[in-house]
């Protein structure tokens, strides 16, 4: 299958210095992404799943090119004037509550060239109809809307630019389910009436299985596993892939919580780990596991992992 | 961060606020009209004299070599001579600044004493009668003026009472005690004398409550900022949800955690308190580095000036370095992280 | 049958607020019985945490008004009750841990010292035996290194250390009841997994009851025998988990059941439900769901009250009155 | 009261500043360093106990003066010697001269530039003058004339001038024994004093810098002396339980400077204008209760030389207006410097503005550190300022010789910065005379010049008032030692 | 995130744009502050309308009625050169007020500005400006207005000038920490990926927002502002004569507190009021606006 792909990463690695002595020189790095390889295909979903810290948000600004990466190069492969928006979590902080709506949805554009209000509002009243919002509320401020509708409102800013990719970063997690159905739904519309291309970062790896149509695991700054999302939320091959699977509570699981996890806690990522990132979490590591891991293509998905993929693992360097 | 490093961090700063302080001062010295050779030289001097005096002084070099040749001195501890004193102000300072330095601790001690448990009942008892009285005690102490409530004590307590006395460190009928620490409330009861050190707390009452009453306030305010701020922090929730007292939460959990922001405050009021003294000082004729530099400034002193902002800034900057070792002593999210 | 170890009627609260008073909760009952999971769940602003602080007298004074009804813990109305006794029951017989455990610990206190303190607040055991029991407590917590915790401050700990530890402390004086606010939505899947398991287990071991509080359905229906659906300050459906979510009888139950994306066809849109929650301010005077309800009709404008719809499962509806009548 | 009989406290405003004599050109100084120093000639006393303006010998015991007037010889009495025990002889003496004019510092300006002092014997000095200087031996009489202990040259080498800015090294009754800065200073006797011994044991100078304070507690008797109490304190502490104000005449002057090169002051009639335009009678009254009289002429009451025939301004309005008119009008705004060194300047500079606005005058009121105005004289930017004088030595070339002469102009005393060629001549034949009457010839055409010139605004000259004890005896005041206590006289009655 | 919690949450309502009827609401809640804001405003009535409610000519002397106590002819009586007191604490509060005034305003706006500027650009800027303000707060603020005072000559002005400079740090180190904060919410980020320039985000989100800590500031220091350049003409670097300001005729009735109480008493109360009033006006406001107090 040949899609054509609007950016691709290529070990794209993000370290951020920490502390500094006395003369003002880093006492060491956080490294938040330790080799990313991804393409993004255009018009689908692609969704990134991972736990708090795993560099989710990173990635998301290296995709936005609000951050410089390290190491590694993006390519993107759209016009100069089209452009990646993106949509936050936290729908308190992500709208300037001292600017009313109308100027928050059509920020994108006049922060970049001047034009006259009486286009700009035009603009906006266009976008709020497509999500949903009454066209009086242009001259309101975000602090009198619910979470929802602030959402809404994040998403018909990130739409006005006329963007060919939106990076959503977790941008339910922070509403009731009532009101995630509503965000998820106007998603859906958006994307299949303008062509959009998402990345959806998220860690409720339903929404993920809704949403998208690729989905990438994330650990400790690498991508673990990253195929079609029924593939992979089916059968998963990474052990980190399937202990996430595992740990989602269901309704539909029957025989209570099962056996507590053995050890929980994230290696650090001032000092990565040598040898395989997972190792110390997982139920299966043997031998070959003190070597950096490969991504390796099976079947439906590329995985990370010596012993389910059999792969040669690849020499430690440093 | 280290201890070591803060140390090293607050060093290197004070190089450089020791550059700042002097060419800031050493500037506006030059701006203020006034040619120290003139005040030398005093009242119907001839223009000869006063060239002479410029040229012992060296007062006629170019500004540049007058700063460096300044800066030379005070590394080497040297601020010159005073013009009024005409001697050396590190002398004039040495003698003031333990005057001053008593004077500023005991209103700090008057001002936490008093302050602390007004600002902790204040925050408890939120918007209760107390917390108003608080407010308002505390707002009056920053709102008052300290010269005129200096006056308003004296014409009290001793013009009209005749309790306490009306300026001075000690009654001057009175041996002064051999000098150890400079701090005659001390060196009187080092000497075994407590005539003098009744007279010394009689002399230091008045101006210390009327310094400290302003620091009063902002004591009172910040604990009650601080601990309106801790009391509704999650673990004080915890702390409540595990059964602890009321007394308990508000002593044992919220208050010393309250102090820690408090410290940065008690270090500035400290800092403050020493310049602040300036007008306490000279209304209540307290012979300290305040009424020193006032003395100074209307006399054109320059150097005396300067030594003194150079030594204050320098007792400012020192203050933070403790404030900063006091933080990272008691609170131990900062040893590690930052 | 003994007595319930949580018992609460008609509980009405109110917070004083610019815009007029916010009615947070109108008319709760509730109770919990010796050994039982109870869940409580609903959206955020459903007054989940409210009925929970209240009843263990948590919530700041001044702030609220109770303006109705009683509350009774292991058989004693907690109105009689001193400051005193309030005291001696919290963290005693009655525990309570919080949703987020980055800010639940006393920052500048060693986690041993916290927890000594709740073992020799509520026990006899002092020095080396209250010691010997924070490190039994957090063994059971499945935390390896427990001695060198005890010195540690809470900072240097991962989340699901710090929940795992106040999950610890809670069991500390083997309480009759455990109130949890959302005890895992900070945390992430694996952690909760493991967090909700060692919950879980303990409670069975004591034989403590369990107040769960959470939105997540999935949680409450793994967790909990008999759970509580909560609406705009309401209970609009309570009976046993299994029953409750696998036949719901509420529309609201029904409708967030429907819009999770669990078990949606990725090609469908979701059902989502239309609005907003009311306004606490002004609570509606009828049923309080009647305006994002699909199945709204007259009778929703005077209120529901709970009644059976089946063996101990109850509902605040009309259309369930209207199908039984 | 102290209960300590033979203690006698004395409350000053301000700390001194040195009390190096060779330094000090302050009288608030002088206070302390006047006591702990002898002079060679000594203002004489007379029989009822009053200050008189003529010199007897103090260290010395007989002089003469060569016919030209330029050398003078002095002989000097035994038996005086300093707190250290060492004699005061003819080396001393030419040492302190030779030193002070080394410093070269404010005191030496008394004396006349190229005077040579020279020890001619043990106990004979002798002093030659490149020419006659009039007042010659009244200025011997004068604080920067102390004679210091040659043993000061060791400690240091400056002269030691940073040692005896805070230790005393005279033949003075006193010797100061203790300096708490900015709290008390303490004389006690100089045991190889050569005079009588002094009755007070011990004088404790007091620091107090809060007039109502000192005022308190001299009421209390906790201070004997109160120096510098404003006009209204000492009015309500007359008739305070033993206390007693003493009234002196005096020749201390309070009078105007008006810049005479600054526009629009460079015009005379403005000057006259604006004498005219003040009401003097008002200001001594409704300012110093009536404790005062006008000036006539820069020459005082009671000094020698006084010309009453000079103009004496007094407040009409009519011929001032006239007299803005003749100059054309001003609109120049003047400045009117002051500071609160005195406490009678400022409501004298409000009254002042308030007048000269009558006429149309647009003052503008500066109020300065007494630093920074004396170096606004010095500079002569200013219009108007208020100044006090008095004299160091009884000559009215203390008012002539200082206020007029174009070679003084600014802080050096002319501070009106009046210059006029006639008046110059004046002031230098006057100098070189000896002959009194001649003198006063000269000094009596300068007057009345420099009064039609309007030179300065002359308010009042005022008594010295001082609140003390009433237990204080002996205290002698002279106009020439303002602020100065001859403590070696003075006693406690019981 | 429900309608419920928006309409109650008084941090964000306060923060979002002044809200007068929200506003009203706290203060109503606190008589303090009530009570700081009358009296401000009964002060500023006065003051501003001092012409009207003065008895006599501020600088009219009278010397033959020098230092006389209250009466009916004068209220507060009158001072060492007979001007009528009551009127010149009337006229005496335009100075102090005004001074107030100025120097929050100015120091406001430079120190608003270089700390939103140093916050923004950060880096080598910012530790430059931040280092600079940093010395100049650490030496003795008032030896530093004193020794300005001085070099500029003695004018209230000149006290004016002097005090807002020295105050310029502090409103720098408000500026910049708020806006350190700001630049970390997500919609700045967001606007960094519209490729928005720094004068976009300066002017659009960083400036608005400042703003109410800056005010709180503000109202704060015209209370300490009109304290401080009372003090000032109180050691004479203020108000020139004839000028009646409050610090000056503390200064000089102090002379006379003994037998004239009235004369430093009076404008002494005066500034107490005053500065107290508008202390308890910006400290119920900041109750009010700061984020850190939330109601619970
Ligand atoms: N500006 C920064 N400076 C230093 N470290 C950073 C910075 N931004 C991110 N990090 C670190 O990089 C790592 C990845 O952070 P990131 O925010 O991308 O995680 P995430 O997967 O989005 O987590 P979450 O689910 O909690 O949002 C974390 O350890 C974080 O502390
Ligand atoms: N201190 C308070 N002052 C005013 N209103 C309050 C206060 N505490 C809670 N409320 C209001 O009471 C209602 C119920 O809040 P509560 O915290 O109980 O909801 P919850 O169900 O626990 O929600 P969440 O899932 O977000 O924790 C909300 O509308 C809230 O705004
Ligand atoms: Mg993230
Ligand atoms: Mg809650």
């Amino acid at each position: 299958m040949t899609t054509d792909s609007v950016m691709t990463l290529s070990n794209i690695h993000m370290r951020f210095p920490f502390g500094e002595d006395w003369r003002g020189r880093p006492r060491g790095f956080v490294h938040a992404l330790n080799g990313i390889d991804l393409e993004i295909l255009r018009g689908k979903t692609l969704g990134v799943v991972g736990e708090s810290g795993c560099g989710k948000s990173t990635l998301a600004q290296v995709l936005m090119g609000i951050r410089k990466p390290s190491e590694g190069e993006v390519i993107r492969n759209f016009g100069a004037d089209h452009d990646v928006q993106i949509v936050f979590q936290d729908p308190q902080s992500s709208l300037n509550a001292r600017m009313p709506v109308w100027r928050v949805i059509t920020e994108p554009v006049f922060a970049v060239s001047k034009r006259p209000k009486a286009e700009l509002r035009a603009l906006a009243a266009d976008l709020a109809a497509k999500v949903g919002l009454r066209p009086e509320v242009l001259d309101r401020y975000p602090h009198e809307f619910s979470g929802g509708q602030r959402q809404r409102i994040a998403i018909a800013r990130a739409l006005s630019s006329d963007p060919d990719v939106i990076v959503l970063d977790e941008p339910t997690s922070a509403l009731d389910i009532s009101i995630q159905a509503q965000i998820l739904n106007l998603l859906k519309d958006l994307q299949a009436e303008r062509g959009l291309t998402y990345i959806f970062i998220s860690h409720d790896i339903s929404v993920v299985r809704y949403l998208c149509d690729e989905v990438a695991v994330m650990y400790l700054g690498q991508v673990v596993e990253h195929g079609a999302s029924d593939a992979v939320l089916a059968g998963p091959k990474h052990p980190y892939t399937r202990l996430l699977l595992d740990s989602i509570p269901t309704m539909r699981a029957t025989g209570g919580l099962g056996e507590a996890l053995r050890n929980t806690d994230l290696p650090s990522n001032r000092n990565l780990p040598t040898g395989c990132f997972f190792k110390d979490r997982c139920e299966q590591a043997g031998a070959g596991c003190d070597v950096r891991q490969n991504m390796v293509p099976t079947e439906q998905a590329q995985v990370r992992c010596c012993q389910t993929t059999a792969a040669t693992p690849q020499k430690v360097s440093a | 961060m280290s201890f070591l490093n803060v140390i090293r961090r607050r060093l290197m700063f004070l190089i450089l606020v020791l550059f700042g302080v002097t060419v800031i001062t050493f500037t506006i010295s030059n701006l203020i009209p006034g040619d120290p050779a003139r005040m030398i030289a005093g009242d119907r001097a001839t223009p000869e004299i006063v060239q002479n005096i410029r040229e012992d002084l060296g007062l006629d070099k170019p500004l540049p070599v007058q700063y460096l040749r300044y800066l030379e001195g005070v590394v080497q501890g040297d601020f010159g001579n005073s013009i009024r004193t005409r001697r050396p102000v590190l002398e004039d300072l040495r003698i003031f600044f333990p005057a001053t330095l008593e004077l500023a601790l005991t209103a700090l001690f008057f001002a936490t004493a008093l302050g602390i448990p007004l600002g902790v009942a204040s925050a408890v008892w939120k918007d209760k009668p107390i917390d108003h009285f608080v407010r308002v005690i505390a707002v009056t102490g920053i709102s008052t003026p300290a010269f005129w409530l200096g006056l308003l004590v004296i014409l009290l307590f001793y013009g009209n009472l005749g309790w306490l006395p009306s300026g001075g460190r000690i009654d001057p009928s009175l041996e002064m005690p051999t000098r150890v620490t400079g701090f005659l409330m001390i060196d009187s009861l080092l000497a075994g004398d407590f005539q003098a050190f009744g007279s010394a707390l009689k002399h230091i009452l008045l101006p210390a409550f009327t310094l400290g009453f302003v620091h009063l306030g902002v004591v009172a305010r910040q604990v009650r900022a601080a601990m309106l701020e801790e009391l509704q922090q999650d673990y004080i929730r915890t702390a409540k949800a595990n059964g602890l007292s009321r007394f308990k939460v508000v002593f044992t959990e919220a208050l010393p955690n309250a102090m820690i922001p408090s410290i940065t405050v008690l270090g500035l009021a400290l800092g403050d308190l020493l310049y602040g003294a300036v007008l306490t000082e000279t209304v209540f004729a307290w012979p300290g580095m305040g009424a020193y530099v006032v003395n100074s400034i209307q006399a054109l002193d320059f150097p005396a000036v300067m030594g003194f902002t150079v030594v204050v800034s320098l007792a400012y900057v020192l203050i933070n370095l403790a404030v900063d070792l006091i933080y990272m002593a008691v609170d131990p999210r900062i040893r590690e992280v930052s | 049958m003994a007595d319930p170890v949580l018992k609460i009627d008609g509980l009405e609260v109110l917070f004083p607020g610019f815009a007029g008073d916010v009615h947070a909760v109108n008319g709760v009952d509730l109770d919990v019985q010796p050994g039982e999971i109870v869940g409580l769940v609903g959206e955020s602003g459903s007054a989940k945490s409210v009925t929970a602080m209240t009843a263990l007298g948590l919530l700041p004074t001044g702030a609220f008004r109770q303006s109705a009804g009683t509350i009774s813990i292991l058989g004693r109305d907690v109105a009689t009750m001193s400051e005193r006794e309030m005291n001696k029951l919290r963290g005693g017989d009655v525990a309570m841990i919080f949703q987020e455990p980055q800010t639940a610990l006393n920052p500048t206190k060693t986690i041993g010292k916290q927890m000594l303190r709740v073992i020799e607040l509520h026990s006899d055991l002092r020095g080396m035996a209250a010691r010997d029991r924070a490190i039994e407590l957090l063994k059971d917590m499945r935390i390896n290194d427990a001695e060198e915790i005890l010195g540690r401050y809470p900072f240097e700990l991962s989340g699901g250390m710090r929940q795992r530890i106040l999950i610890g402390m809670a069991f500390a004086c083997s309480p009759k009841l455990l109130v949890a606010d959302e005890p895992t939505t900070a945390l992430d899947v694996t952690v909760q997994r493991q967090v909700l398991q060692l919950l879980h287990a303990k409670a069975r071991q004591t034989g403590a009851s369990v107040l769960f509080i959470s939105h997540d359905l999935a949680v409450i229906s793994q967790f909990c025998d008999r759970i509580y659906v909560m609406y705009a300050g309401r209970v609009v459906e309570s009976g046993p988990a299994q029953k409750v979510l696998g036949n719901p009888q509420h529309p609201y139950t029904a409708a967030l059941i429907e819009a999770l994306p669990e078990d949606a066809d990725p090609g469908a849109p979701l059902a989502s439900i239309p609005g907003t929650v009311p306004n606490l301010v002004n609570p509606p005077k009828g049923c309080a769901f009647q305006a994002r309800c699909r199945h709204a009709h007259a009778a929703c404008d005077s209120r529901p009250v709970l009644t059976d719809v089946g063996s101990k499962h109850q509902a605040a509806c009309w259309l369930r009155e209207e199908i039984s009548a | 009261a102290d209960g300590d009989a033979d203690l006698l406290v004395v409350a000053k405003a301000s700390d001194p500043q040195t009390l190096d004599p060779a330094q000090t050109m302050d009288n608030n100084d002088w206070t302390v360093t006047y006591p702990l120093y002898q002079r060679l000639v000594a203002y004489d006393v007379s029989e009822d106990g009053k200050g008189l303006t003529s010199v007897v010998g103090e260290l010395a015991s007989d002089w003469s003066a060569s016919d030209d007037g330029t050398v003078w010889t002095f002989d000097l009495a035994s038996g005086n010697a300093f707190s250290d025990g060492a004699a005061v002889d003819a080396a001393a003496v030419e040492y302190s001269f030779n030193r002070l004019m080394a410093l070269g510092r404010g005191p030496s300006e008394a004396f006349p530039g190229g005077m040579k002092v020279e020890a001619t014997g043990d106990m004979q000095v002798t002093f030659t003058l490149e020419q006659p200087f009039a007042p010659f031996l009244y200025t011997l009489a004068n604080n920067g004339a102390g004679i210091v202990n040659p043993a000061v040259e060791g400690k240091g080498d400056d002269h030691g001038t940073e040692w005896l800015s805070a230790n005393s090294a005279g033949s003075g009754a006193y010797m100061l024994t203790g300096w708490e800065r900015g709290q008390s200073l303490v004389l006690e006797p100089n045991p190889n004093y050569g005079g009588a011994t002094p009755e007070i044991e011990k004088i404790r100078v007091d620091i107090i810098a809060e007039a109502a304070a000192r005022r308190l507690k001299l009421e209390a008797g906790d201070v004997h002396i109160a120096e510098s109490l404003p006009v209204d304190q000492l009015d309500a502490l007359g008739s305070t339980d033993g206390v007693e104000v003493q009234n002196y005449p005096s020749l201390k002057v309070t009078y105007l400077y008006l810049n005479n090169k600054v526009a629009p002051l460079d015009n005379v009639d403005v000057r006259r204008a604006i004498s005219a335009a003040v009401d003097y009678q008002g200001i001594i009254d409704g300012i110093l209760d009536g404790n005062g009289v006008q000036m006539h002429g820069p020459i005082p009451e009671g000094m020698w030389g006084q010309n009453k025939n000079a103009t004496q301004y007094s407040y009409d309005l009519a011929s001032a207006k006239k007299a803005l008119d003749v100059a054309g009008g001003a609109s120049e705004e003047i400045s009117f410097l002051y500071s609160d060194r005195d406490p009678l300047w400022e409501p004298i500079a409000i009254a002042t503005q308030a007048y000269l606005s009558q006429l149309g005058l647009n003052v503008k009121l500066e109020k300065l550190a007494n630093a920074t105005m004396r170096e606004r004289f010095d500079t002569g930017e200013f219009g108007i300022a208020t100044g006090n004088w008095s004299p160091d030595f009884a000559d009215p070339y203390m008012f002539t010789n200082y206020w007029f002469d174009s070679k003084r102009h600014g802080l050096a005393g002319n501070r009106s910065w009046y210059s006029n060629d006639k008046v110059d001549g004046l002031l230098q034949q006057a100098v070189v005379s000896s002959d009194t009457a001649e003198r006063t010839a000269l000094y009596g055409e300068l007057q009345e010049i420099v009064t039609d010139e309007a030179a300065y605004v002359y308010l009042f000259q005022k008594d010295y008032r001082i609140a003390v004890r009433d237990d204080v005896e002996g205290f002698v005041f002279n106009p020439m030692l303002e602020d100065i206590f001859n403590f070696g006289g003075m006693s406690l009655s019981d | 995130m429900s309608d419920a919690t928006v309409s109650v949450n008084p941090i964000k309502r306060a923060l979002s744009r002044v809200d007068w009827g929200y506003l009203w609401y706290q203060i109503k809640k606190s008589p303090l502050t009530l009570g700081g804001g009358a009296v401000v405003l009964t002060v500023l009535f006065l003051v501003i309308f001092a012409p009207v409610f003065a008895t006599h000519d501020p600088n009219a002397i009278d010397l033959r009625a020098r230092l006389a106590a209250p009466s009916w002819d004068h209220f507060f009586g009158t001072d060492e050169v007979g001007r009528d007191l009551y009127s010149r604490i009337l006229y005496g509060g335009r100075q102090s007020v005004a001074v107030g005034f100025f120097v929050v305003l100015v120091a406001g706006f430079i120190g608003t500005f270089v700390g939103a500027f140093a916050g923004l650009i950060g880096r080598r800027v910012d530790v430059v400006i931040m280092r600079l303000m940093d010395v100049v707060l650490s030496v003795p603020s008032l030896v530093l207005i004193m020794a300005l005072a001085a070099a500029l000559g003695p004018s209230l002005i000149n006290a004016a000038i002097a005090i807002a400079l020295v105050r310029i740090p502090v409103y720098v180190r408000i500026s910049r920490g708020q806006t350190l904060l700001i630049r970390e919410m997500s919609f700045v980020t967001a606007a960094e990926t519209f490729k928005a320039s720094k004068l976009h985000i300066l002017r659009w989100h960083i400036l608005p927002n400042i703003l109410s800590p800056v005010m709180v500031q503000a109202t704060l220091d015209l209370g300490s502002t009109i304290l401080l350049a009372s003090a000032l003409s109180f050691i004479g670097l203020g108000a020139q004569q004839p000028t009646a300001e409050w610090g000056a005729m503390v200064a000089t009735g102090r002379n006379y507190i003994l037998d004239q109480w009235w004369y430093s008493a009076f404008p002494g109360f005066a500034i107490l009021i005053t500065a107290t009033a508008f202390n308890l006006l910006g400290d119920g406001i900041r109750d009010i606006l700061d984020p850190k107090q939330k109601a619970r």
